[in-house]
């Protein structure tokens, strides 16, 4: 097994506030590996340190792109990044409403290409050639995601549920190998968290993705994570399996307050 | 009912008494007269007590709808929302489909092509300007409408696009096909260079400093004599000749009238090429969120550069055409009202959309060209426009712009359709 | 001797003019800063508030004058009207152009906003004339501040201190009152306002009568100092004005106040001994150089997009 | 007094927040309501509150409807809520602060009294009366949020995690005045907590919450062993 993300004691303060304090974090390649912790515990700090969005105060966030050397990211705007590899949904979801759903996942296939905007006023060679590959790899990824009837819909007019899944499509289509999802089955029933659950599987399975997840659905944790990650107050205070975090009394205790 | 009548007889008697110093009295404490203009109060009492009557029915009715619109939602839940159109919205889009009829394409071109045959050269110089202001309108789409970058300085590269023929052919006798595109190119780097500092403003900040620069930009003409001519402007432009042949004054405007077609068309070619590349993608992501759209790996700062310089060459090349239809150019042909113009354009065309755009400079360009009786009314038609147009229908008359995907395509890769 | 004099009375010259301008861009800044505070617009339309609060001065000074009243009570009852009307007139703008968007994105608040600015500018030409036209010489020059118009302007003088007269009111009606506490409170948390039974839309539209308030009184000292009067004066002023609120740090009062008489002084300085062909293009490039360079002001705080 | 929800359905923007939610609160009650993050707790006080009014389902207090009222018609009730993450106003002194917690309020000797009250419950507030309310610890200022609500006379205290990031010890103290405000003032508490061991001991009842439906209703010293507690959590 290889390390695709390797965060070094990072810690984050916001003015006077220790939001992260010294995490380490690592994830193997192909592996789910779940994010929780009682809300303000930093496990949205954390992604957005991972992902550009803040830059760490201390420690180094590590990346290891299969076959290719380490590289530390700290400072690095949020697209470059997602080039190298990282790709991610947000707590709320952040999908470009006023687009359709079609257009939101090949907005994703956007870092792939390479063909400028001269090329597309002329139709050159290259951008035929990019955009026939955009289109199909774009209509592929609808697919598996049982979206690609709604394609030529906007995007806000997808019920709730199917947004969340959309988001996931898009962020897959920047093709990455390690995927962070914030809360994929926040608002969700227990029918449509089910077929989360097949989806994410999927994903790791059939495009050997290693997945980060934040999520307070617990069933749904317990039910896909390799491994959980469990933060409180800025700081990791477990690691294991969820056999092992379901009997820590460390973990219960910050869940359920203490005696 | 009554409770609404009653509302709006309120309204009118709020208004009246608002405006009742400035619309009924008028006074000269040096000649010591007061005129009053008491038939103007009663046009104002039964105005906006209509006015305040509609304004509240559809207020009424956009809260209503919206509730329905999520009463439906809960109603058929995890099914797709049905698209709710109003009859507004049917009439649009039916309009729109209409431009998609390739037969109605060409009958239009061939009556375009014709019309200079047939009309005055006052009726061909009305054309073009309304073909200059479709051109710009399409140009400050790619930053507004496209990119969400709300820009109230594209003025000012008109005027730099003017002032940039004008300049080269009084100091150094260039004529109109070459400064054509230099006026484009100078255009879009000073959109370039506007770009680059206000990289990291959002929303109404960009919107202030844009409005600052076309200021600059003005003031800056007016005030620099020696170079740029100040105030007086700069006569004499010539008209661009026909393959070295000097034409009469109506044969120029014809010609220059075919020429302002042939840039219309490629404009409206070229920018809807972009709008669905991906770099168009990419603007129309940047509008919708920032955020995701730089977390989908698209560089934010080469979008927004793209989007200010190739918005800017556009209204170059049209300060270019302007210059050579009036053959003068001074600072005040290029205010604030300009840009206010042009940016009204593509508020109510719908921001992003072509067909929009082209729509809405018919309204506002032709409409007071020929209704004459509008033309003292204009600017105050425009500002009750856009409050109007923000409060019931933000989105633009054409706001379903998306463009439509070919889902199969054929193997040679069929034309899309727009 | 008279070199070292001249010298020193241009200054002063200089230091009183710029110091009129500069509470005039204040008293404006106050405006736009309140309303930014509350509900976080930039209100394009309040030059033109200022603008109108002039024209109505205008009609209420010319009846009276033709009516020969004491120069004193027309300028009394003449501040009283302009800015009793210049508050409904913001009441209303707000009621009709604003409040209906107040779910909408910025942008399309903004942009009813410069429909307005057009529509008000408009509606003056319309109604009254495109042209410029000359206001009463209102102000009096009392004879304790004769004996230094040597050296300062005694108009200038009144002007200024009237205006830190109701700058000083405003601070103690923000800062006292329980309406002041009440917009304070919405500008830092809306949310937590409602929450302690603060009726939001009263204070809204009480912020906006407030600013367009001072912006009447700020357009009656002004059109009387100068002289004349046109539609388009609020403009010009109004971004000035919003420049010098950016300056201080749009959303803070004290800023609003520091930045007017930065601006005032600096723009009397510059165009007294450099140009006075740039004097606008000098504001707007000040603009947007602190914009770009330190867009929370000299005592804002920055905002940061959560994500 | 007493506050009755019957079947309410709100939504934050396209979700559905609450699904159906039904509960009671009787007056003198220290009630508390518990669950997972994302379970709808917080929508049911921004219901309760008219900040979220619910799209279906009715609210009564004293027997009158109150669910399509404006914020400011229930605090006038004497309904007043201390959200989460304490919401204290940063630029505002202590002073101004509780000032604000008695906007609608008339009766200057009651307000000075309960002011004197106040500053008696929590010492250290009186100390930090003039320092804004942006520079007060995180203890402090949860305090500050309790007491500013306690500002406007409730009848009924809704509190919204007021353990959230605190150190235990502080907690501790917090609850322990949060059971004594509802023995002296004799105010009803409704308290929506993820500490669920800390929220059951000063409560008479509790509700579970999961996914917008409640799942459980009991005596608080029943809940307090409860598997279905750990599994509202940790979904177990």
């Amino acid at each position: 097994m290889k390390t695709v993300l390797q965060t070094d004691k990072i810690g984050k303060n916001f003015g006077g506030l220790r939001a992260l304090d010294a995490v380490d974090l690592n994830i193997q390649e192909g592996e789910i590996v779940a994010l929780i912790g009682p809300n303000g515990a930093g496990k949205t700090t954390l992604f957005n340190c991972i992902t550009g969005m803040h830059e760490p105060t201390d420690g180094k966030v590590n990346i290891i792109p299969p076959g290719k050397g380490k590289t530390c990211v700290n400072g690095f705007k949020p697209n470059i990044i997602t080039e190298l590899g990282l790709a991610r949904t947000f707590q709320n979801i952040r999908l470009f409403s006023k687009m359709t759903v079609l257009e939101n996942v090949m907005v994703g296939c956007h870092c792939r290409n390479k063909n400028t905007f001269l090329e597309a006023i002329i139709k050159g060679p290259r951008f035929k050639r990019e955009e026939k590959q955009t289109l199909a790899h774009s209509l592929d990824l609808l697919e598996t995601f049982g979206l690609v009837d709604f394609a030529q819909q906007m995007a806000e007019n997808l019920p709730y549920a199917d947004q969340r899944r959309l988001e996931i499509a898009r962020a897959l289509a920047t093709d990455p190998f390690l995927l962070l999802l914030d809360e994929p089955a926040a608002g969700m029933n227990p029918n449509e968290t089910n077929a989360l659950d097949q989806l994410i599987l999927k994903i790791r399975t059939e495009k050997k993705i290693s997945i980060l997840l934040i999520e307070h659905d617990m069933k749904l944790v317990m039910r896909i994570s390799d491994r959980i990650f469990v933060m409180n107050q800025g700081k990791n205070i477990a690691d294991g399996s969820p056999q092992e975090i379901r009997n820590n009394e460390t973990v219960i205790h910050a869940y359920l307050g203490e005696e | 009912m009554n409770s609404e009548i009653r509302k709006s007889i309120i309204a009118a008697a709020w208004f009246s008494l608002l405006s009742f110093p400035l619309i009924v009295l008028k006074v000269d404490y040096i000649e010591k007269t007061i005129d009053l203009r008491w038939n103007n109060l009663i046009f104002i009492a039964v105005g906006t007590f209509f006015v305040s009557y509609v304004w509240r029915y559809f207020l009424r009715r956009g809260e209503k709808s919206r509730q329905e619109e999520t009463a439906v939602g809960i109603a058929i839940d995890q099914k797709k929302r049905p698209s709710v159109d109003s009859p507004t919205q049917k009439i649009l889009t039916q309009l729109s489909n209409l431009t998609q009829s390739k037969p109605l394409i060409a009958i239009l071109l061939v009556m375009i092509v014709a019309f200079p045959l047939g009309s005055s050269t006052y009726q061909t110089s009305i054309i073009i300007s309304t073909m200059m202001y479709i051109v710009l309108g399409l140009g400050l789409n790619i930053v507004v409408g496209m990119a969400g970058l709300l820009d109230l300085g594209y003025g000012a590269f008109y005027l730099i696009g003017a002032y940039a023929y004008a300049l080269l052919n009084l100091n150094y006798g260039f004529g109109f096909w070459i400064s054509l595109p230099i006026a484009g190119m100078l255009a879009a780097t000073f959109g370039v260079l506007l770009g680059i500092p206000v990289l990291r403003l959002r929303g109404d900040y960009l919107a202030i400093v844009t409005l600052g620069f076309h200021e600059i930009v003005r003031l800056v003409v007016e005030n620099w004599d020696e170079v740029l001519h100040g105030p007086s402007g700069i006569p004499n432009i010539p008209k661009p000749g026909f393959f070295g042949l000097k034409l009469g004054f109506n044969g120029s405007t014809v010609y220059l009238y075919y020429i302002t077609v042939v840039i219309m068309v490629i404009a409206i070619i070229v920018i809807r090429r972009l709008h669905i590349s991906r770099v168009g993608r990419a603007w129309m992501a940047l509008r919708e969120d920032e955020v995701a759209c730089q977390a989908m790996g698209i560089d934010t700062t080469k979008t927004k550069l793209t989007a200010f310089a190739l918005g800017a060459f556009w209204a170059g090349i049209v300060g270019v055409i302007f210059a050579a239809k009036s053959s003068f150019v001074n600072p005040a042909s290029f205010t604030f009202y300009e840009s206010a113009m042009i940016l009204s354009i593509v508020v109510l065309g719908g921001a992003g959309s072509i067909r929009g755009v082209i729509l809405a400079t018919l309204i506002l360009i032709l409409l007071p060209e020929y209704m004459r009786f509008l033309k003292e009314y204009r600017m105050l038609l425009f500002g009750a426009l856009w409050v109007t147009m923000m409060v019931f229908r933000p989105q633009g008359m054409i706001s379903d712009a998306r463009h439509k995907y070919e889902l199969n395509p054929e193997p040679d890769g069929n034309e899309n359709k727009s | 001797m008279t070199g070292t004099y001249d010298i020193l009375s241009y200054f002063l010259e200089l230091f009183s003019s710029g110091l009129t301008r500069g509470s005039i861009y204040a008293l404006l800044a106050l405006g736009y800063t309140l309303v930014y505070g509350v509900i976080g617009l930039i209100n394009f339309a309040h030059g033109e508030v200022y603008m109108v609060g002039a024209f109505i001065g205008l009609i209420v000074a010319g009846i009276m004058s033709i009516m020969d009243y004491n120069i004193l009570a027309i300028l009394f009852v003449t501040l009283t009207f302009a800015m009793i009307y210049a508050a409904a007139y913001g009441f209303t703008i707000e009621k009709v152009a604003y409040k209906p968007l107040r779910q909408a994105p910025r942008l399309a608040a903004l942009i009813s906003a410069i429909g307005m600015s057009i529509f008000l500018r408009e509606y003056v030409i319309l109604a009254q004339t495109p042209d410029f036209v000359s206001f009463p010489a209102l102000i009096p020059k009392p004879a304790f501040l004769l004996a230094i118009k040597n050296y300062l302007e005694p108009t200038e003088v009144l002007i200024i201190l009237s205006s830190l007269t109701i700058m000083v009111l405003l601070l103690i009606l923000i800062k006292r009152t329980k309406v002041g506490k009440a917009m304070r409170s919405i500008s830092q948390d809306r949310e937590m306002a409602l929450l302690l039974g603060i009726n939001v839309n009263k204070t809204i539209s009480m912020t906006f009568m407030l600013g367009s308030v001072l912006a009447a009184f700020a357009a009656i000292l002004i059109a009387a100092h100068i002289g004349q009067i046109n539609y388009n004066i609020g403009f010009i002023v109004g971004i000035k004005s919003f420049t010098a609120a950016v300056l201080g740090g749009i959303g803070s009062i004290r800023g609003a106040l520091l930045g007017g008489l930065v601006l005032g002084l600096t723009e009397s300085f510059a165009t007294g001994y450099f140009s006075s062909d740039y004097e606008d293009v000098f504001a707007f490039s000040i603009l947007i150089l602190i914009l770009i360079f330190k867009p929370s002001g000299l005592i804002g705080t920055v905002a940061t997009e959560k994500v | 007094m007493n506050l009755q929800i019957k079947d309410i359905h709100s939504y934050y923007g396209n979700i559905e927040a609450l699904k159906g939610v039904s509960l009671e609160l009787t007056a003198g009650e220290i009630v508390t309501l518990i669950g997972g993050n994302g379970a709808g707790k917080t929508t049911i006080l921004m219901s309760i509150s008219g900040l979220v009014p619910p799209k279906r389902g009715e609210i009564h207090f004293d027997g009158n409807p109150i669910h399509a009222l404006s914020p400011d018609k229930i605090v006038s009730l004497g309904i007043v809520q201390v959200p989460e993450g304490r919401r204290i106003f940063p630029d505002f002194s202590v002073q101004e602060n509780l000032d604000l917690g008695a906007y609608l309020r008339n009766d200057k000797p009651q307000i000075k009294t309960d002011l004197d009250y106040i500053f008696e419950l929590f010492p250290i507030l009186k100390e930090r009366r003039y320092q804004s309310g942006g520079t007060l610890s995180g203890g402090e200022q949860q305090m500050l949020a309790i007491s500013r609500g306690l500002m406007a006379n409730p009848k009924l205290l809704l509190l919204d995690e007021p353990s959230l990031g605190l150190a235990p010890l502080i907690i501790q103290q917090i609850f322990q005045i949060i059971k004594k405000i509802n023995q002296e003032q004799k105010t009803t508490i409704f308290l929506v907590e993820q500490n669920a061991n800390l929220a059951l001991q000063i409560a008479n009842r509790g509700y579970v919450m999961e996914n917008g439906l409640i799942t459980m209703e009991d005596k608080a010293t029943n809940l307090l062993g409860n598997e279905a507690v750990k599994s509202a959590y940790l979904g177990i």
